[in-house]
C-alpha cells in the first residue's frame, strides 16, 4: 500500500530532505536506463547519488535486486514473473507501455510459411523464459495450436541468430533491437507481431528492503520522475537518441532508428494498476500450466503501488512515429 | 602386523659419562590409525556437509543465501520423483560419453603428435595453446553454423574441453619421461611405435590420469554451455532452466548432483590409477 | 689391489676392535678420541622385515659400539640395503627393537641426488646453518668432483655421481655413517682416495660406520668386524684384529679373506686364489 | 659443430665372406634444419591464419560463418582506435592477476595440504575433487547473494577455476615425487618444512607449471563469466555485449585476443620452465 | 678372487689376441666359431664429443675385431659411458666417424628398466617375434633372479636390478656388446656366475664385447685386450696373451695386472700387491 512517502514523489526533483547522503543502487542493460536519462539531461542535480551497475540481461539484475546488491532496475515483462514465481524478495514498482511490433515471430528469407498456423511441425527457436517465449505460447493458442505442435528449439539470441541465418531453424520468436537487426540484415520476413498478444510491458523493480528505506523511496520516486521525462524526451528525439543508442551498444545506427521507431521510442510511463498486474497474472498461469514455474502465485503480492499517482493508465496506447509524430 | 615387543626404554642404558644418546626406530605398525580407508575419505564431503547443517538449522546461514541440505534434499527428491532429474541425467550420460571418447582420443593424438617429434610440436603445439583460451560460449554460435543445433555441437563442445586437458596433461607427461629410459628402449631395439607404446605412453600414464581427471570434469561442465544450444533435457539444460526462472533449489540440487559426479569420476580415476600406477612407488604422504 | 691405503690412517692407541656383543652396561671399551667409545651405537633386537610375507630380515640381531667400523658382506639381495634402510629410519614397517644415534648420515646405494639442485647444493642440504658453498667445494675437492660442483646431476658420471653422494654423506659429521657400496662404481685410484676419505673422517669423529661392500679385500682393509649376512641374520661375525697400516700381503690378512670367500660361498681352492 | 669429414663409406671395406655389415652412426650436426625455433614455432598460427584468409578470399568460409581476417583485422583496429580494447584489457588484466594471485595460493596451499599429509589428503582431497566438477556458471547466483556484485565475485570466480586448476596439478605432482629422493631428504636430517622446499615442491614443480599453463588459460574464461556480473568494461564484458547485439566481427575480435593471450601465457610458462626445469634432461622429442 | 672362470670356456684354436689395429682389408684373423672373424665389427676416427665445450672425447681412435672381447678401463669420469653411448647410437652429437654392426646390445652402467614393466616384460622388450615368458624366466634364472621375474623394477635390490638389466642385454643375442661395468653391484660369488655368463654368450655368438669395467683382475679374466682411457683418447692398449682358463697366480698375469695399475695412476709397489 501506499505511503506519506508516495506523496512528494511525484513532486518535482528539488525536494531538498535528507537525499543527500543516499545512495541509490540502479541495475541497469548495456544502452538502458543510464544512457537514456544522460542523453536526455536526467542526470543533472540529481539531489542523491546513483551508482550504476551494468547487467547483460534482466534475470540477472534481479538476482541481484533479490541479493540487495541493487535498489531499482529495469527489466522485460517475464522476468519479473519468474523471479516472484520463485519467490525472490522483488517488487514492481513502475511500469511502461510500448508497442508490441518489435516482437516478432520471423521467418527466414525465402520461407515459405505465411501464417502461425503454419508453424504446426516446424522447428521454432526462442529464448527460453523470455517475452518471446510468452508471445509464441500466446500467439500459438491463438492460432489454435499448442506448444507442443511446434518444435521448439531454445536458444539464446545470439546462437539463434546462427541458427536462423542459416536456416537451420524455421522461424525465430524475437524482439527488439534483434528484429530490426534481422529485418534489415537478412531479408527475413515477419510472420507476426505481438499486437494484441503481448502486453507490451516494461517494469522498473526495485528491493523491498529499499523501499522500506524512507529516504530511499523518496529517491526511487525521484528516479521514476526522471525515466518518465526522459522516455518524453527520447520520443521527441528519435534520431538523436538512436544515435546515442547506438554509439552505446554497437549497433549500426540504421537498426537502431528502425527499433527506437518500431519500439524502444514508443514507450509512455504508465501505472502499474489492476490492468497490469492482471495481464502479468496471466503470463504466470501461463508458465505455470507449462510448469516452468512450480506453482501458481499472485502477481499482485509483489507489486507496490505507491508511485502510481499522476500516471496513465497501463492500456494508455504506445505512441508511434506515423504521420502523427510529434 | 603386530609388534612382538615393544621399543625399548632409553633407560635400560645405565646413564654413563660418554654415551651416545640413542632413539628407537618406532615401528608403523604400533602408529597406524585403524579407520578403513574410504571413511576417512567420506570424512570431509560429510563434514562439510554436516557444517552447512549446523549452520543452516542455527541460522548463521539463512535459506535464501544457501537453503539448508534438508531443503536441497526434498527438492532433489522431488526432481527425482517427477523424473527430471533421471531422464536429465540418462540424456547428458549419453553426451558426456561421446564427448569424452572423442576428445580423448583427439587428445591424445594431438599429444602425441606433439609430444613424440619436433615438427609436430613447432606446428601443433603453438597452434593448441593458442586456441585453447578462446572460450566456448564465443564458440557456440560458430559451432551452431557449422554443426547446426542437433547433437553435434553439443559433444563437439564436449569433445574440445576435454581434448585439450588431455592434451596438456599428455604432453606434458611425454615431454616429462625420463631421457634415459627412452635410450634404454631405443638401445633395446624397440621401433619408433615400440617406443611409444612401451616407453613413452606408460611413462606420460601419471599425467595423463591427471588430465583424465581433469577432462570428466570439464565434461560436465562443458554440458552447461553444450546444453545451452537446443537443449530440452539434460543436466545442463536443467540448470540452465533454474537460472532462468531463478529456482535457487534447483540450481543448488545441479551443484550437488554435479559434486556427486566430480566423487563418482574421482573414484573411477583412482581405481584406474590403482590399476595402471601400481609399478610407481611414490610419495603417499604421512 | 688396495695399497698404502693407511698412509695416514692411525687409530689411536686404546681403540678397540675385538667384538663387544654383550650389554653396553658390560662395555669395557675406553674412549677414543671424541669420547664416545662405551655403551653401545647401534642396538637391533629381533629385527623382522617382510615384502608381500617373505621375510627379508627375520629376527636379526647386531650391537655396533661407538666408534666401530663394521663392514657388511652377503649376496646381492640378502637384505643388507634393508638393513641400512632401517637403521637410516626410513623404514618403519617393521617388527622388533632398534636403537640409533640420532645423528646418522646415509650414502645410498644408488646416489640419490636432487636433480634440481646443483652439486654442491646437494652437498650442502640439510645441513645446520647456512654452510657456504666453500664447505661443498672443499667436500667435493676431497672426492675428486671440485671441478663439477657446479654441476646438474644428470650430467655426472655414475662414479662421479657416487662420490658426490659420498661427499654429502661425510660432510655431516655423524654419530652413526651407513655406507652402502659407496666405491662401487669407483676407479682403482679414485678408490683408494675415497677409502682413505672415511677412514679419516672414522678416525677424526670416532663415529660408528657400517659399510656394506662386496669386496672382501675392501672390507679387511677398513674395517674392525666383517659381518655376513644371509637368511635374513648375521651369519658370520669376524673380528678383523689385524694391526693398522693393514698389509693385503700378510698371511693373515690371507687367511681372514680365505675365510670370508669361504664364507660367502666362493669356491675358492688355493690354486685360484691370488696370495 | 661441424663434421670434419663426411661419413665413411661402406664400401671402404673390401667385401670378404663373412663381413659384419656395419653401419654408421650419422652425426646429429650434419641433419640438423637450421631454422631458428621462434619461427618454427610460429608456423603454425601461422599457417592456420593463411588457411583462415585463403578459405574466405576464394569463397569457401562465406562472411557471415567467419569473416575474412582482413575484416577482423579491421574491426580490431576500431576497437584498439577508440579505447575500447586498451581500457578492457587493462580492466581485465587487474582482475585476472588478483583472481590468479588467490587462486594460485589457495591451490597451492590446499595441495600442500592433502598432498603431504594422509590426513589432510583424507579431508580435503575428497571435499575439493567433489567441489571441482562444480560449474562456476551455477555458482554466479551464488556468488551474487554471497559477495554482492562489486569486484569481489568476479575476482572470485576466476580464483576458484585457478585454484582447483592448479590443485589437481600440484597435488598430482606432489604424489609423483619420487620416494627415494623423500628417503634421501629425510635422511639428511632436512626437516618437514625443508622437505617441502628442497624436495616436495621442486618435484612437484613439473606438475604444477602444466598446471599453471592452464590456469593461465582458466583465468581469461572465468573472466567470461564473471564479468557478465554488473561489469561495463573488460574482455569478457565486451564478448559478453558483442554477442548481445550481434557484433559478430567483435566477438572473432575477442576470440583472437584470446588466442593472442593463450600464446602469452604460453611463453610466460616456457620461460618460467626454462628457467626452474633447467635441471630435466627429459625427452623432447625427435 | 676370480676362480675357476673359465671351467667351460674354451676359447676355439686360432683366436687372435693380440692387436690388429690396421685397415680390416689387411686384417689376417681366422674365422671364430661362428664365422666373423675377418673384418672389423667397430671402426671408430676421430671421435669428439664435446659437453659445454669440453672435450670429453678428443679425436679418439678404435678398432675392435668381430669376435674380440675388449676391456675398457679408466678414471671415473674420464669419458667411457660417453664412449658407449655413441658406439650404441644413442649419442649422435659428435664429430668424427664411427662403424658399428646393426645388432648391438647394452647394459647401462645404471640399470635402466622400464619401472612401468615387471621384469621379466624388461627382458623380452623390443625382441621380435613374441618370445615367451619362459625365454625370460631362462634369461633371469641365469642371472639368479628368477624368483623375482614377476616383480615391479622398483623393488629389486641393486645387485637384483643390475642382474635384470644384464639379462636383458644378453638374450638379445647381438654382434656387438656393450657393457658398462655390469658387475659392480654383484657380490664375489654372483659376480663370477654373471662374468661366465657373458663369457659363455661371447664364445658361443662369437660377438664382439666391449666391457667397462673397474676390476682389473676382471678385465685379465675376460678381455683380450684391454684398453685404458685418459684425456679422451686410447691411452694404453694392451694386448692380453694368456691362454684360457686363466690364472690369476699366474706371473704374467700379475705382470699385466701391475702394468694396468701403473697405466691406471695407482701406486703398486710390490711390498702392497697381493701377488
Ligand atoms: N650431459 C652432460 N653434460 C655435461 N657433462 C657431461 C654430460 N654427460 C657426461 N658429462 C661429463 O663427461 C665426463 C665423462 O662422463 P662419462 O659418464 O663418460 O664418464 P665415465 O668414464 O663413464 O665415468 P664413470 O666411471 O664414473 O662412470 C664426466 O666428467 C661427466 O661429468
Ligand atoms: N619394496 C620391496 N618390495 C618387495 N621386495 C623388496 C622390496 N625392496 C626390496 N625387496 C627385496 O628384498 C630383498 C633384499 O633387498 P636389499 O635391497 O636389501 O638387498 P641387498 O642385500 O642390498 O642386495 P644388493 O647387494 O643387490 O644391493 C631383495 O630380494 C629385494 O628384491
Ligand atoms: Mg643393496
Ligand atoms: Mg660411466
Amino acid at each position: 500500500g501506499g505511503s506519506s512517502a508516495a506523496d512528494d514523489s511525484s513532486g518535482s526533483s528539488n525536494t531538498s530532505g535528507g537525499l543527500g547522503s543516499v545512495t541509490l543502487n540502479v541495475g541497469d542493460q548495456k544502452g538502458g536506463s543510464e544512457t537514456i536519462l544522460r542523453a536526455a539531461g536526467e542526470l543533472e542535480k540529481v539531489p542523491y547519488k546513483i551508482k550504476w551497475s551494468t547487467f547483460t540481461s534482466g534475470p540477472p539484475l534481479l538476482e541481484a535486486v533479490n541479493a540487495r546488491a541493487v535498489d531499482i532496475g529495469g527489466v522485460g515483462n517475464t522476468p519479473p514473473v519468474f523471479a516472484a514465481g520463485a519467490h525472490s524478495k522483488v517488487t514492481v514498482v513502475g511500469a511502461s507501455h510500448g508497442s508490441s511490433a518489435g516482437e516478432v515471430i520471423a521467418v527466414p528469407k525465402g520461407s515459405d510459411l505465411t501464417s502461425v498456423a503454419d508453424l504446426k511441425g516446424k522447428s521454432v527457436a526462442v529464448a527460453q523464459g523470455s517475452s518471446a517465449h510468452f508471445q509464441l505460447v500466446a500467439s500459438l493458442a491463438k492460432a489454435g495450436l499448442k506448444l507442443t505442435d511446434v518444435k521448439v528449439s531454445y536458444l539464446q539470441p545470439a546462437d539463434a541468430l546462427a541458427a536462423f541465418s542459416r536456416g537451420r531453424v524455421d522461424s525465430w520468436a524475437i524482439w527488439d533491437p534483434y528484429t530490426s537487426q534481422i529485418l534489415r540484415n537478412t531479408g527475413a520476413r515477419v510472420l507476426t507481431t505481438g499486437d494484441g498478444v503481448v502486453n507490451g510491458l516494461s517494469f522498473q523493480v526495485a528491493a523491498p528492503a529499499a523501499l522500506a528505506d524512507k529516504n530511499k523511496s523518496q529517491a526511487i520516486g525521484d528516479y521514476l520522475g526522471r525515466l518518465r521525462r526522459a522516455q518524453d524526451w527520447a520520443f521527441k528525439h528519435p534520431e538523436e537518441w538512436a544515435k546515442v543508442w547506438s554509439k552505446e551498444t554497437g549497433l549500426p545506427y540504421a537498426v537502431a532508428l528502425d527499433a527506437v521507431k518500431r519500439s524502444s521510442g514508443t514507450r509512455v510511463a504508465v501505472a502499474v494498476d489492476d490492468a497490469a498486474i492482471a495481464s502479468e497474472q496471466k503470463i504466470a498461469d501461463t508458465f505455470a500450466d507449462l510448469r516452468l514455474i512450480p506453482n501458481h502465485f499472485t502477481f499482485k503480492d509483489f507489486v507496490d503501488q505507491r508511485f502510481n499517482t499522476g500516471l496513465p493508465a497501463s492500456n494508455t496506447p504506445a505512441r508511434t512515429f506515423g504521420k502523427a509524430s510529434s | 602386523m603386530t609388534i612382538s615387543k615393544p621399543p625399548p626404554d632409553i633407560s635400560v642404558i645405565p646413564d654413563q659419562g660418554d654415551v651416545l644418546e640413542l632413539e628407537p626406530i618406532i615401528s608403523a605398525a604400533s602408529r597406524r590409525r585403524h579407520v578403513p580407508r574410504w571413511l576417512r575419505r567420506t570424512a570431509g564431503p560429510l563434514l562439510l556437509l554436516a557444517l552447512w547443517q549446523v549452520l543452516s538449522s542455527t541460522g548463521v546461514l539463512e535459506p535464501d543465501i544457501l537453503a539448508s541440505p534438508g531443503t536441497i534434499a526434498r527438492a532433489g527428491k522431488e526432481l527425482i520423483a517427477d523424473g527430471t532429474l533421471p531422464s536429465a541425467m540418462l540424456v547428458s550420460l549419453q553426451r558426456v560419453a561421446l564427448g569424452l571418447v572423442f576428445g580423448v582420443l583427439a587428445g591424445t593424438a594431438l599429444a602425441l603428435v606433439s609430444g613424440l617429434s619436433r615438427l609436430g610440436e613447432d606446428l601443433v603445439d603453438a597452434s593448441v595453446q593458442m586456441l585453447r583460451t578462446v572460450p566456448w560460449v564465443g564458440l557456440i554460435p560458430l559451432f551452431i553454423i557449422w554443426l547446426g543445433i542437433g547433437e553435434a555441437p553439443k559433444i563437439a563442445l564436449i569433445s574440445l574441453g576435454v581434448a585439450f586437458h588431455l592434451y596438456l596433461n599428455v604432453y606434458a607427461g611425454i615431454r616429462g619421461v625420463d631421457e634415459q629410459l627412452i635410450e634404454a628402449g631405443t638401445s633395446l631395439g624397440l621401433s619408433r611405435w615400440g617406443l611409444v607404446r612401451h616407453v613413452v605412453l606408460p611413462g606420460a600414464l601419471p599425467g595423463a590420469m591427471t588430465g583424465l581427471r581433469y577432462s570428466l570434469a570439464t565434461a560436465w561442465l562443458a554440458l552447461v554451455f553444450s546444453e545451452q544450444i537446443n537443449a530440452d533435457d539434460g543436466i545442463g539444460f536443467v540448470m540452465n532452466q533454474a537460472r532462468e526462472f531463478f529456482r535457487t533449489d534447483v540450481i543448488v540440487v545441479c551443484l550437488v548432483v554435479y559434486a556427486f559426479l566430480g566423487l563418482t569420476a574421482d573414484i573411477v580415476v583412482r581405481t584406474l590409477e590403482r590399476l595402471l600406477l601400481q609399478w610407481r612407488p611414490t610419495f603417499t604422504g604421512k | 689391489m688396495a695399497t698404502d691405503l693407511h698412509r695416514q690412517v692411525i687409530r689411536p692407541a686404546g681403540q678397540k676392535t675385538d667384538r663387544k656383543p654383550d650389554r653396553p652396561g658390560t662395555g669395557t671399551g675406553t674412549g677414543t678420541g671424541t669420547g664416545t667409545g662405551a655403551g653401545t651405537a647401534v642396538r637391533v633386537e629381533g629385527l623382522t622385515r617382510a615384502f608381500d610375507g617373505r621375510a627379508v630380515i627375520d629376527r636379526l640381531d647386531l650391537d655396533i659400539r661407538p666408534g666401530e667400523f663394521t663392514a657388511l658382506l652377503g649376496r646381492s639381495g640378502c637384505g643388507k640395503s634393508t638393513l641400512l634402510r632401517v637403521l637410516a629410519g626410513l623404514d618403519r614397517e617393521v617388527e622388533g627393537s632398534v636403537l640409533v644415534p640420532r645423528r646418522r648420515a646415509v650414502a645410498f646405494q644408488s646416489p640419490r641426488l636432487m636433480p634440481w639442485k646443483p652439486v654442491w647444493r646437494n652437498v650442502l642440504l640439510g645441513l645446520p646453518g647456512h654452510p657456504d658453498r666453500a664447505v661443498a667445494e672443499q667436500a667435493l675437492e676431497e672426492v675428486g668432483l671440485g671441478h663439477r660442483s657446479g654441476a646438474w646431476p644428470k650430467t655426472l658420471s655414475g662414479g662421479e655421481a657416487q662420490r658426490a653422494s659420498l661427499a654429502r654423506a661425510l660432510v655431516r659429521e655423524p654419530d652413526l655413517l651407513l655406507l652402502d657400496e659407496p666405491f662401487g662404481a669407483l676407479d682403482a685410484l679414485t678408490r683408494i682416495t675415497a677409502q682413505r676419505l672415511v677412514a679419516e673422517l672414522w678416525q677424526r669423529r670416532g663415529c660408528a660406520v657400517l659399510l656394506v661392500t662386496h669386496d672382501v679385500d675392501e672390507a679387511l682393509l677398513l674395517a674392525d668386524r666383517a659381518l655376513v649376512m644371509e637368511n635374513g641374520v648375521i651369519a658370520h661375525d669376524n673380528p678383523v684384529a689385524l694391526p693398522r697400516p693393514r698389509d693385503p700381503g700378510d698371511p693373515r690378512f690371507a687367511e681372514l679373506r680365505s675365510r670370508l670367500l669361504d664364507q660367502l660361498g666362493v669356491d675358492n681352492h688355493p690354486a685360484a686364489q691370488a696370495a
